[in-house]
């Protein structure tokens, strides 16, 4: 399909006919980037919400290690579950500049924030995570 | 339910039900004058308790409906307005697949439209709330609505949520035309604005669409105007669309048209009077 | 061990628009948008021709262009992981 | 709407599309049962209102986009485990997707769900960790459990697609008191044009009926019994032998009544034809004869295929239960089929421990 009216030219693959270089890059560099679906921008418009640490199907109970792993309760040096879901703005402060929420010590809040993190889809908090992640 | 209400913006109708009657009543106030919907409502949102006892109890509302998202933190009874305007814009954000959506302002003059688009912060509603009370009609400020298949702008005049001080912006706005003053919410303090008569009036005429600005907004920066790529656009509107991806090749067309025919610009400013400025130059080039 | 044999769907199945220098492409079969630097588009035009190896793919390309790189193979090769964890080529 | 009865009504007998004054509560209706792609492939082509018309085509351009997705995740999967060589068999709505099946026609499709020999699994894990999936749970206690107890892996997520994937060695957790030969469902598999496999059409039936009765709480359950529905419908019409090869798997999977109640369901709710060599029915009643109708008389109808102790009508009333905002009802009715489904699952004294590991954590 070709449209020259569209400012974009759409073909379908065609290799052009005149002779130019064509640097292959070095090996590391990145030359596919796939659009992701996104829902970051309009978070704030549609959910008002919240991160359980840790999540109950990721182990309720159990503590969390300065990494943000989880650990059995009672490990030295990891800290006790969060007694109340943490707010998206307590988050997106301790994300962004350290700020620990009311009531929780740098250290801990550091391991919260790194427990954080490492969320993935399909866990309690995660939705909430990704909107907050704004760029810059 | 108990309590229900049915609203039309634009091309879309929404059925509000609530256990609660304060924020259907709130809702009613702040939607005076738009239009019942004819027949069947595009999206369902359901303010109810999260456990039973919770209607009376401490009354939260929990914002549900045909779509919902997990992590959603209920809301007090005192913010039920904000719980019903989150569980619209919810809907939209995951349901609708009429249209491309962008999360982006939109003003219209002369049948042309201008959109305004950025993270939060950037002042698009801001903007397009001002430029809605200085001449132009005002569109939407949360949601664009490109067409599919007529690339037409089409608008989405919902209530305006805005912070205090940008109230004062706005200047001799009537008081009939705004909600209670919310505190507290996750937004701050907020209150919400009604679009002016026409812009409701003219909810059924789309436009097309001339230019994209970028805004970016800081009280340190200087004026200034960049241009912004077809590429960086299309990257930039992709991350701006909740329903991109969903709508495959179809969104993949209307986007690709849309950034290869538009002009783009990214626009720093300071305040809204500069913003101002530099809109209406770049708008007579446009 | 035989070098891998890399394949990628027929132009037919992908729709893409240039801008800027850079291509963005709808895979049909998988849905998703991409977007691709130079050579990625190129290598995609090369297996239009059949699947072929990466220096295979490297010869292909040279007939048109000119290539520039110290070793055409290695960089193709990581050119081709990318694409393959994108889901548009795989290894027959 | 009290409850889902006129979803159902209108996906058996689209022609009573005219009659409907209610499309908002129907559609919130058949979104929160999973089923608005379903309703709109069925109500294509009718005259319908505009605006109901512009909904239901949005509704099957979604569809259409779910089954992409769905059909490009199996495909990753198969260029993930092909190098293993063992067989690689996509279940439900993947699979009604893949073979083309009218079942798959809009359908909502979530998570893949593959099955894979048991002593494959070891390879396939480890193809999979290579390939970008990933473990959601972390926690210790639920991958043993998993491992021990369930039928499929501990779920796994692909880290670049946001897609979960569950890999599946049998149809029913270890624990449950039918137990499936798997060997004889694998081994019965039927292959697609990939490479890839389906379960063969009996066994997809039993499958899906497996999945309702004996191991979930029938949570969606009008979703997976139109599945049933539309599966049944379409294999018996293209293979006279299907009734009879149904009754043999249902026997030897040891799921003969759970295969009985989904097709006595099935039959009530949505009018599925049932064979009359398998079932003394002469012709299937209109719908005002069958809401009509009682549980003995649908027993005595539907005979040959009876043999289980819950009457029906308990089932129905969980089934239907949700209303037109799309709220969820009868919450007694509920709770039963909720704890009903542990029971299920396993046995007491294991479920005892279960309960008991889960509410230490929780507190």
């Amino acid at each position: 399909m070709t449209d020259k009216s569209d400012g974009i030219d759409e073909e379908s693959g065609a290799l052009p006919s005149r002779r130019v270089v064509l640097a292959l890059g070095a090996a590391a560099a990145s030359t596919v980037v796939t659009i992701r679906p996104a829902l970051a921008q309009t978070a704030g418009s549609v959910l008002n919400c919240e991160i359980p640490v840790p999540a109950p199907q990721a182990g309720a109970g159990q503590f969390i290690a300065a990494d943000g792993t989880l650990v059995p309760a009672g490990t030295a040096g990891a800290y006790p579950p969060l007694a109340r879901p943490l707010k998206g703005e307590e988050v997106r402060a301790m994300l962004n500049s350290g700020r620990a929420p009311a009531g929780v010590d740098s250290q801990a809040a550091q391991a919260y924030a790194n427990y954080i993190r490492r969320l993935q889809a399909g866990m309690s908090g995660f939705t909430c995570y990704a909107s907050l992640q704004m760029p810059r | 339910m108990r309590h229900d209400f049915r609203l039309q913006v634009g091309p879309v109708s929404f059925r509000i039900g609530s256990q609660w009657r304060q924020p259907v009543a709130a809702l009613r106030r702040l939607y005076a004058g738009y239009p019942e919907p004819e027949g069947v409502c595009d999206f369902t949102v359901r303010l109810e308790a999260e456990r039973f006892w919770r209607r009376w109890l401490r009354p939260s509302v929990a914002i549900r409906g045909d779509y919902v998202l997990p992590d959603a933190a209920p809301l007090p009874l005192a913010q039920g307005l904000l719980a019903a305007e989150m569980g619209m814009n919810l809907q939209m954000a995951l349901g609708q697949k009429r249209f491309l959506l962008l999360h982006a302002a939109s003003v219209e003059r002369d049948g042309r439209g201008l959109l305004l688009t950025g993270h939060s912060g950037a002042g698009k509603s801001t903007l397009g709330a001002l430029l809605g009370e200085r001449g132009w009609r005002f569109m939407g400020d949360e949601f664009a609505l490109l067409g599919l298949e007529d690339g037409l702008l089409h608008p989405f005049p919902r209530a305006v949520s805005l912070k205090n001080e940008s109230l004062g912006l706005l200047g001799g706005i009537d008081p009939g035309r705004l909600g209670p003053v919310l505190t507290g919410t996750p937004k701050g303090r907020i209150r919400h604005l009604r679009p002016n008569a026409e812009a409701v009036a003219r909810m059924g005429e789309p436009a097309r669409p001339a230019l994209i600005l970028f805004p970016r907004f800081g009280r340190d920066l200087d004026p200034a105007v960049r241009e912004v790529g077809a590429a960086e656009a299309f990257m930039r509107l992709t991350q701006a669309s909740t329903n991109y991806v969903a709508l495959g090749e179809s969104g993949f067309g209307a986007l690709t048209r849309f950034v290869g025919t538009l002009p783009s610009k990214a626009i720093d400013y300071a305040d809204t009077a500069q913003a101002e400025a530099l809109i209406d130059g770049l708008w007579a080039e446009a | 061990m035989a070098a891998s044999l890399y394949a990628a769907d027929p132009p037919e199945t992908i729709r893409t628009a240039e801008v800027e220098g850079l291509t963005l492409l709808y895979h049909r079969k998988s849905g998703l948008t991409h977007f691709l630097a130079p050579p990625a588009p190129q290598i995609l035009a090369a297996l239009a021709g059949g699947p072929a190896s990466a220096s295979e793919i490297a010869s292909r390309i040279a007939k048109t262009f000119d290539i520039e790189s110290e070793d055409p193979a290695a960089a193709i090769g990581a050119r081709l992981a990318e694409l393959e964890a994108a889901g548009l080529v795989w290894r027959t | 709407m009290k409850d889902a009865r006129p979803l159902v009504r209108l996906l058996a007998d689209p022609a009573s599309a005219v009659q409907v004054k209610d499309w908002t509560s129907l559609i919130a209706l058949a979104r929160a049962e999973s089923l608005s792609g379903s309703l709109a492939w069925r109500l294509r082509g009718l005259d319908l209102p505009p605006r109901v018309e512009a909904m239901l085509e949005a509704a099957r351009r979604d569809g259409e986009a779910a089954r992409v997705q769905a059909l490009w995740e199996a495909e990753m999967a198969r260029r993930a485990l092909a190098p293993l060589g063992v067989p690689v068999i996509l279940l439900k709505g993947t699979a009604y997707a893949a073979a083309g099946l009218e079942a798959g026609r809009g359908r909502s499709i979530g998570d893949l769900d593959i099955l894979v020999p048991r002593l494959a699994l070891p390879d396939v894990e480890r193809a999979l960790l290579a390939a970008g999936w990933e473990w959601v749970k972390e926690d210790a206690y639920d991958d043993q459990y998993y491992r021990r107890w369930m039928h499929e892996l501990p779920p796994l997520i692909h880290r670049e697609r946001d897609r979960m994937i569950d890999v599946h060695h049998a149809i029913l957790p270890l624990t449950a008191r039918p137990k499936p030969d798997m060997e004889a469902m694998i081994e019965d598999r039927s292959p697609l044009a990939d490479g890839l496999f389906t379960l063969s059409p009996p066994d997809m039936i039993v499958h899906s009926a497996a999945h309702l009765f004996a191991d979930g709480d029938l949570a969606g359950g009008l979703r997976n019994l139109w599945d049933i529905d539309r599966l049944l419908r379409e294999f018996a019409e293209r293979d006279s032998g299907f009734w009879p090869a149904l009754r043999e798997r249902a026997a030897r999977h040891g799921l003969g009544s759970a295969v009985g109640r989904a097709i006595r369901l099935a039959h009530h709710l949505y009018g599925t034809p049932i064979n009359r060599c398998q079932a003394p029915i002469s012709k299937p009643l209109n719908s005002k004869e069958r809401s009509r109708s009682k549980i003995g008389a649908r027993h005595q109808l539907t005979a040959g295929w009876s043999g289980s102790k819950a009457p029906d009508i308990f089932f129905e009333r969980r089934l239907l239960a949700r209303d037109g905002w799309g709220r969820t009802t009868r919450p007694a009715t509920r709770l039963g089929f909720y704890v009903r489904s542990h029971w299920l699952r396993m046995p007491p004294a294991m479920l005892a421990r279960h309960l008991w590991v889960k509410a230490r954590r929780k507190g």
